[in-house]
């Protein structure tokens, strides 16, 4: 049997802005109801499994075309595994540094936030001049995309990843602007956190990209 | 009213006449015959769910209509019943399996790859090797030596066995009143296997669009007897002028509605050349470059050549499917010709593990000369095998 | 509402953990590839995919926080459902790539080819 | 040959824009150019007369109202159906002409693009903004949720889709269309096979409209996940509202796949890679292989939601609840995950092994199985029901009978052996149109026909309605078993003419079909100019077809925040235990928290159709601007704040006294 009550009395503060209030949630008898918290946490979530899925075709597309040198260089040719290792270990630090950085914002520390963010566009920063290093020298050998399937799969699939790590850059440049202006509001933690996930799916990508597009070649 | 009528009557008297065109109802072959059949058989068994369900979605409606006089029977509370869920479940999961079945034998007995069995024909097969051209078929006979454009001529009762391949886009060789059909690709080559039950004059297309003149892409499949078959085979070696790198490269420029037209001889290998993008001079041939890229690659030494490997850009067409002349690539150089990138790459990483593997691999690609990388894998082994 | 926040965020401990035992699982691909541990290819592949699956989960788990009480499990159903289709799109991808490959590409004989090649090579050498 | 297309030329300013790409030469674009000049200054002139220009940008273009947004999906959705149907009215003309020896009125050049725009243009730009239109009038409402999770972004996914529609539709006198077939197969579509910027066009307007799908789909799961009223369980909701669920997350986990896919191709064409070109190692299969990923799943986007709307309308008008609610959940669920396991059988023929293809022969039918117990469930919901035989469920039974039988013709090209015979003919195009007209347009059909009163107040004309239907329901079918009829006879689609003149007299006969339609669409248009006119006479109650789900319950049309107080649901079919425990409405108002309008989604999507047209003529420093444009105006965004703001209690008592439920 059903019943179906309209609760009069009692204003519903949904979420309903992309950036939900939580300090205007007046307290009333749902509070506690856990379906209504904020939609962006699962929103943004799915939206990455989207994302990895856009991955998902360019390793597929990696698998499958990655041995077609065309008579041009392979993998052992080209990778050169203590740089990957340096730009693995560059996107490693600046996860943990972000971690670092979402404990002192959870504290509501401002300063202490901001800085482990700096240091973690540090990292992004360097990790992205490698790749664009990387980039550059196969180029610049003759090894760019166009020389191979291999080569082409090779510079979409990191090169997608390289511009998903600039973009998440210029995110978080413009919310440690944002977090200056009005400091650890709960919108912006809403954003740190939103962003924190899109920075450390970015590494787990990476995972991927060091292990099956350079290391297994390597082999 | 009457402009309507009378194009209405004539097309009814047009669908009376036009009752033998079925091709896939009534084909010519065994293997369109077996189609046919499984065709019949799954609408039949489908027919079991599809005719109950096409009369309940009338009658109930009907049944059931609100204003009926009799509204003793309204339930409105009947929202499940386990036995009809059983029912509606478990019919169609029979008629599935039964369908899964056929699928699995017949999928597998008409394989397009696999020779077609001996109880059909015990003739050997007959060798085709079909190639699409923009916007024409071209027939070759490795067996007979002679070639046709928009042509096919085959004995009936005698398997044929097409190899397809494509000189740039894909197409789909079809011939309906014989049986499936089966893509044709650049740089691959398929398989497809029919034959003709009777004599006859069967059409024949490409079934996959593939650009301004894919309509024109039609020809006719003359299934005659043996002695006419070797009749037709003995006239094109008297009369055509021959089919060689040359030529092809002549014949597969883009043209329209091209007309029928025949090859006296046919060089040695051509088939494979086309399968392998290699028929112009100094092209590798696919064979080769996957044979080296299994190998690991031709090394930093091989990235000038890339020339050699290039094939859609010399064969770029406009939208009317004109050729459009683009210069050729760059750095049309000779074998080993990236030193000095290779030693560069080195000085910067200093890594001897990867400096012994490319020495590797430039070891396999000096080991074969450029001819030898010019020269197709496919045609090769077949011509070793013919010659035993 | 703190606690909701530190608990999504994750704790101190939680970082540290993950971190170490991502630097762990970093470190033995890269020193089985930099240092070139003798062993077989297959093992050696195995070896990395697996230590990079495992690696994966542990992001999930210590730096994203995907668990079953999180958003009431639907973004750990999310990441399931996820896996899924990617399995889905990279095996299925390969089976039939690699299966059309087989039957029209003009590889016929070559391993046999390789082979010789291979054999003479070392003749030579 | 017959002709040329300009040659390439660069310039920095106009990139190979040049004056020869207006085609002034054709004439069927210039007459179609010179009647939507003049439509559109006449309407420029009303908008301007009427002082409507205002009105319409603040209510409906910033408006990011899930109610308003649905209806823009919809009126995008006829529009471009119009602009589709017309080139269906072409091809089968040419048809009707080209044998024998005719050529026709349409050269190749023009057929090729005529066939590639009607297949992109319906799929992508007419059955997706259907669905996702119905999706987003009707969700929200029935889970009991003011607005979607993410109003915003629901504004900016609609307006890249409008982006994309726009693009398509510049295309047809701005240069040309592609030439390449719905789904663009390399090489063919490569850069050297398809030179000129018709493919161009192909690219960016699916991926800035695939942009706006995907977000969409987000949009969608986490209202569905996280918005619904409290105490309504997964388990309680419409059947809808499940479709709808299962919906998105098939066009989450497909459509990134599809732009990956045409990224790659973009790719090829514009850098030179080499994934799907001949050479260099490239292999074009694996596009296919790729596409068809996405393209299976596609399909099932399409029909899902069309399977909710038949299930609401065949319960409310047979007076039952659904039969078998949880069969029908999981049947759906099954569908969602099977759907990815079957691509292959769009190429059977391309020459896997026969064991690859016996398993994707087996597993499409399979699929069958789920799909044919929600028939069942529809049957069985009419038996002992009381069904009233009006509008929408005309549509329903057309639905079921044309469906089934669409269906059926599906499984035969499942059968790998069958389809090699099958494939590619116009047998083909036969089922898939069976499935599509007969599926997604009746049900879309239906469930617009049901929805009306909900969203205007009034209920459509019923005589034009019936005209509407019987046009379209007899229209398909002589259109359609003449091609099923040709496909048995191994007759090839995208023919532009063909040699055998015994064909003919079907293809006319398909294009008296084809009229058959065009009397249908007619008359829809009709329907709602007449029920527009007669709004008065056919104004309705908040629930004219004595429904059972939660959008029933609050004023038709809706205020902008659905529902005056928030609900607390308990079980299935709400509004149908609401009514017989005689629920009213109370009298008692809070403040209602609502998200603000904002330009900002149709600014950015505009800039993004700059920027398509930028990438499409190589004009690289537009190109580069609006890129940059687009990402300053959405950081732009961010720095906004103030994005909600709260309904006072008195213009909340006012609005509801206006209409409250009786």
């Amino acid at each position: 049997m059903s019943t179906v009550t309209s609760s009069a009395g009692k204003s519903i503060v949904e979420p309903l802005a992309d950036e939900p209030m939580h300090h205007a949630r007046p307290t009333s008898g749902h509070e506690t109801d856990h379906q209504h918290h904020s939609p962006t946490p699962i929103g943004f979530w799915i939206y990455l499994m989207s994302d990895c899925i856009i991955f998902g075709a360019l390793f597929a597309t990696y698998a499958v075309l990655g041995y077609s040198y065309a008579g041009g260089p392979a993998p052992i040719d080209l990778f050169e595994p203590g740089f990957v290792a340096m730009e693995t270990a560059l996107l490693l630090f600046s996860s943990v540094t972000f971690g670092l950085a979402m404990l002192q914002a959870d504290k509501q520390k401002v300063d202490g936030a901001l800085m482990w963010l700096g240091v973690t566009a540090l990292f992004g920063i360097g990790f992205i001049a490698m790749e664009v290093y990387e980039f550059n020298h196969l180029i610049h050998l003759g090894a760019g995309p166009d020389r191979s399937a291999f080569l082409s799969a090779f510079f979409a699939l990191v090169g997608t990843h390289g511009l998903h790590v600039t973009f998440g850059l210029v995110w978080l440049f413009t919310l440690m602007a944002q977090i200056k202006m009005h400091g650890l509001i709960p919108a912006n933690m809403q954003r740190l956190g939103t962003l924190s996930m899109f920075w450390h799916f970015l590494d787990l990508i990476w995972i991927g990209v060091f292990s099956f597009v350079y290391l297994v070649r390597l082999v | 009213m009457f402009a309507i009528k009378k194009p209405l009557l004539a097309a009814l008297g047009a669908l009376a006449l036009s009752g033998c065109q079925y091709d896939v109802l009534f084909p010519h072959g065994w293997v369109g015959e077996q189609q046919r059949d499984l065709l019949i058989i799954s609408t039949l068994l489908m027919l079991i769910v599809i005719v109950p369900v096409l009369i309940m979605a009338v009658w109930f409606p009907l049944k059931y209509r609100a204003d009926r006089e009799d509204i003793s029977d309204y339930d409105p509370d009947f929202e499940h019943s386990n036995k009809l869920e059983a029912v509606v479940w478990g019919v169609p999961i029979l008629i599935i399996i039964a369908l899964g079945w056929y699928t699995w034998v017949y999928t597998h007995r008409l394989d397009p790859y696999a020779a077609l069995p001996t109880e059909v024909s015990e003739q050997e097969p007959l060798r085709v090797q079909a190639v699409s051209l923009d916007w024409k078929w071209l027939f070759i006979y490795p067996d007979y030596g002679v070639a046709s454009v928009n042509e096919l001529a085959i004995p009936a009762g005698r398997p044929v066995e097409f190899s397809l391949t494509s000189s740039t886009v894909m197409n789909t060789l079809s011939i309906p009143a014989l049986g499936g059909m089966v893509y044709s690709m650049a740089g691959m080559e398929t398989k497809l296997n029919l034959i003709a039950g009777q004599q006859g004059t069967y059409a024949g297309r490409s079934a996959h669009y593939s650009g301004p003149g894919f309509a024109g892409m039609i020809f006719d499949t003359l299934a005659m007897s043996n002695a006419e078959f070797d009749t037709w085979v003995a006239e094109r070696r008297d009369g055509g002028e021959a089919l060689t790198r040359a030529s092809y490269l002549e014949l597969e420029k883009p043209t329209m509605n091209a007309p029928v037209q025949y090859y006296g001889r046919v060089e040695d290998g051509l088939f494979g050349r086309i399968v392998e993008l290699c028929v112009e001079e100094g092209k590798v041939c696919m064979g080769h470059m996957m044979m080296q890229d299994k190998m690991g690659g031709g090394g930093l030494a091989g990235i000038p050549d890339a020339a050699a490997y290039s094939h859609d850009r010399a064969r770029t067409i406009d939208g009317f499917g004109n050729l459009v002349e683009l210069p050729p690539l760059e750095g049309h150089g000779a074998h080993g010709a990236g030193h000095d990138g290779h030693d560069g790459h080195d000085a910067e990483h200093g890594s001897d593990h990867e400096a012994l593997n490319t020495t590797e691999t430039r070891n396999y690609v000096l080991a074969l000369d450029s001819n030898a990388l010019c020269s197709p894998l496919g045609a090769q082994t077949e011509a070793q095998t013919n010659g035993i | 509402m703190a606690d909701h926040t530190a608990h999504s965020h994750g704790t101190m401990g939680q970082l540290m953990i993950g971190f170490a035992l991502a630097a762990i699982l970093t470190i033995i691909p890269f020193y089985l590839i930099m240092a070139e541990v003798d062993l077989p290819r297959t093992t050696l592949i195995a070896w990395i995919m697996g230590l990079g699956a495992v690696q994966i989960i542990v992001h999930l788990v210590f730096f994203l926080h995907v668990n079953k009480s999180a958003e009431e499990g639907w973004t750990l159903s999310a990441t399931i459902f996820s896996v899924v289709i990617l399995v889905i799109v990279l095996a299925g991808s390969l089976w039939v790539m690699h299966n059309m490959n087989e039957n029209m590409m003009p590889m016929h004989e070559m391993d046999q080819q390789i082979e010789q090649m291979k054999s003479l090579q070392s003749q030579q050498g | 040959m017959a002709s040329e297309q300009p040659a390439e030329t660069f310039s920095p300013i106009f990139g190979r824009l040049t004056l020869d790409w207006i085609p002034i030469h054709e004439p069927i674009l210039i007459g179609t150019f010179a009647g939507v000049a003049l439509g559109g200054l006449i309407f420029l002139a009303l908008m301007t007369y009427f002082k409507l220009w205002a009105p319409l940008w603040n209510n409906w273009v910033v408006s990011i109202d899930h109610k308003k947004i649905g209806i823009m999906y919809m009126v995008l959705g006829f529009i471009m159906m119009v602009r589709g149907f017309a080139d269906a009215l072409m091809m089968r003309g040419q048809q009707a002409m080209a044998a024998g020896g005719n050529e026709g009125w349409l050269p190749p050049h023009h057929y090729d693009q005529v066939f590639t725009a009607h297949g992109v243009i319906m799929i992508f730009f007419v059955a997706m903004p259907f669905v996702t239109g119905v999706m987003n009038y009707v969700m929200p409402l029935q889970i009991g949720a003011r607005d979607v999770a993410f109003p915003f972004l629901n504004n900016f996914s609609f307006w890249m889709t409008v982006s994309g529609a726009l693009l398509i539709n510049v295309s047809l006198f701005i240069g040309e269309f592609a030439r390449v077939g719905w789904l663009a197969f390399p090489p063919l579509s490569g850069a050297n096979y398809s030179t000129g910027p018709g493919m161009d066009y192909y690219l960016w307007a699916l991926q800035i409209a695939g942009v706006g799908t995907t977000l969409s789909g987000i949009n969608l799961i986490a209202t569905i996940l996280k918005m619904r009223a409290p105490g309504m369980k997964m388990f309680d909701m419409p059947i809808f509202t499940w479709t709808a669920l299962i919906t998105n997350v098939l066009i989450v986990a497909a459509f990134p796949v599809l732009t990956a896919t045409l990224a790659l191709l973009t790719l090829d064409r514009y850098l030179g890679f080499h994934f799907f070109t001949n050479d260099f190692g490239g292999n074009a299969m694996m596009y296919v292989n790729l596409i068809w990923i996405w393209g299976h799943p596609e399909v099932y986007i399409l029909i899902i939601p069309c399977f909710g709307i038949i299930s609401e309308i065949v319960s409310t008008f047979s007076g039952k609840p659904i039969f078998g609610y949880r069969t029908m959940v999981w049947a759906t669920a099954c569908i969602m995950v099977l759907s990815f396991i079957v691509w292959l059988h769009h190429f059977f023929t391309m020459g896997s092994g026969a064991s690859v293809n016996t398993f994707f022969g087996i597993t499409t039918m399979i699929i069958s199985v789920p799909t044919g117990v929600k028939i069942f469930n529809w049957l069985f919901t009419m038996y002992k029901g009381r069904v009233r035989l009006e509008v929408p469920m005309l549509w329903v039974i057309g639905f079921l009978v044309t469906f089934t039988i669409g269906g059926m013709t599906g499984v035969m090209l499942a059968i790998p052996p069958v389809d090699f015979q099958l494939h590619n003919t116009l047998f083909l195009i036969a089922h898939f149109h069976n499935v599509i007209i007969g599926g997604v347009v009746f049900a879309i059909y239906a469930g617009v026909t049901y929805w009306w009163p909900k969203a205007f107040g009034f209920q459509l004309d019923e005589k034009w309605g019936k005209r509407a239907f019987w046009g379209w329901f007899i229209g398909f079918y002589v259109a359609f078993m003449p091609l099923y009829a040709l496909g048995l006879m191994g007759v090839t689609r995208r023919m532009n003419s063909y040699p055998d003149a015994g064909w003919q007299p079907y293809f006319i006969i398909a294009g008296i079909g084809a009229l058959i339609i065009l009397f249908g669409i007619l008359s829809t248009f009709m329907c709602f100019a007449v029920s527009i006119m007669n709004r008065k006479k056919l104004a309705c109650g908040n629930d004219p077809w004595d429904a059972r789900t939660l959008e029933w319950a609050t004023q038709s049309p809706p205020q902008q925040y659905n529902f005056p107080q928030e609900l607390n649901v308990t079980g299935r079919e709400a509004f149908w235990h609401m009514k017989k425990a005689g629920f009213k409405w109370s009298t008692d108002y809070a403040p209602i928290h609502m998200p603000k309008d904002t330009a900002t989604g149709v600014v950015i999507a505009g800039i993004a159709f700059v920027f398509g047209f930028a990438m499409v003529w190589y004009i690289w420093w537009l190109a580069i601007l609006t890129f940059v444009a687009m990402i300053a105006v959405g950081i732009a965004h961010t720095f906004n704040y103030h994005r909600d703001y709260y309904i006072p209690v008195d213009e909340v008592r006012q609005t509801e006294a206006k209409g409250a439920l009786t």
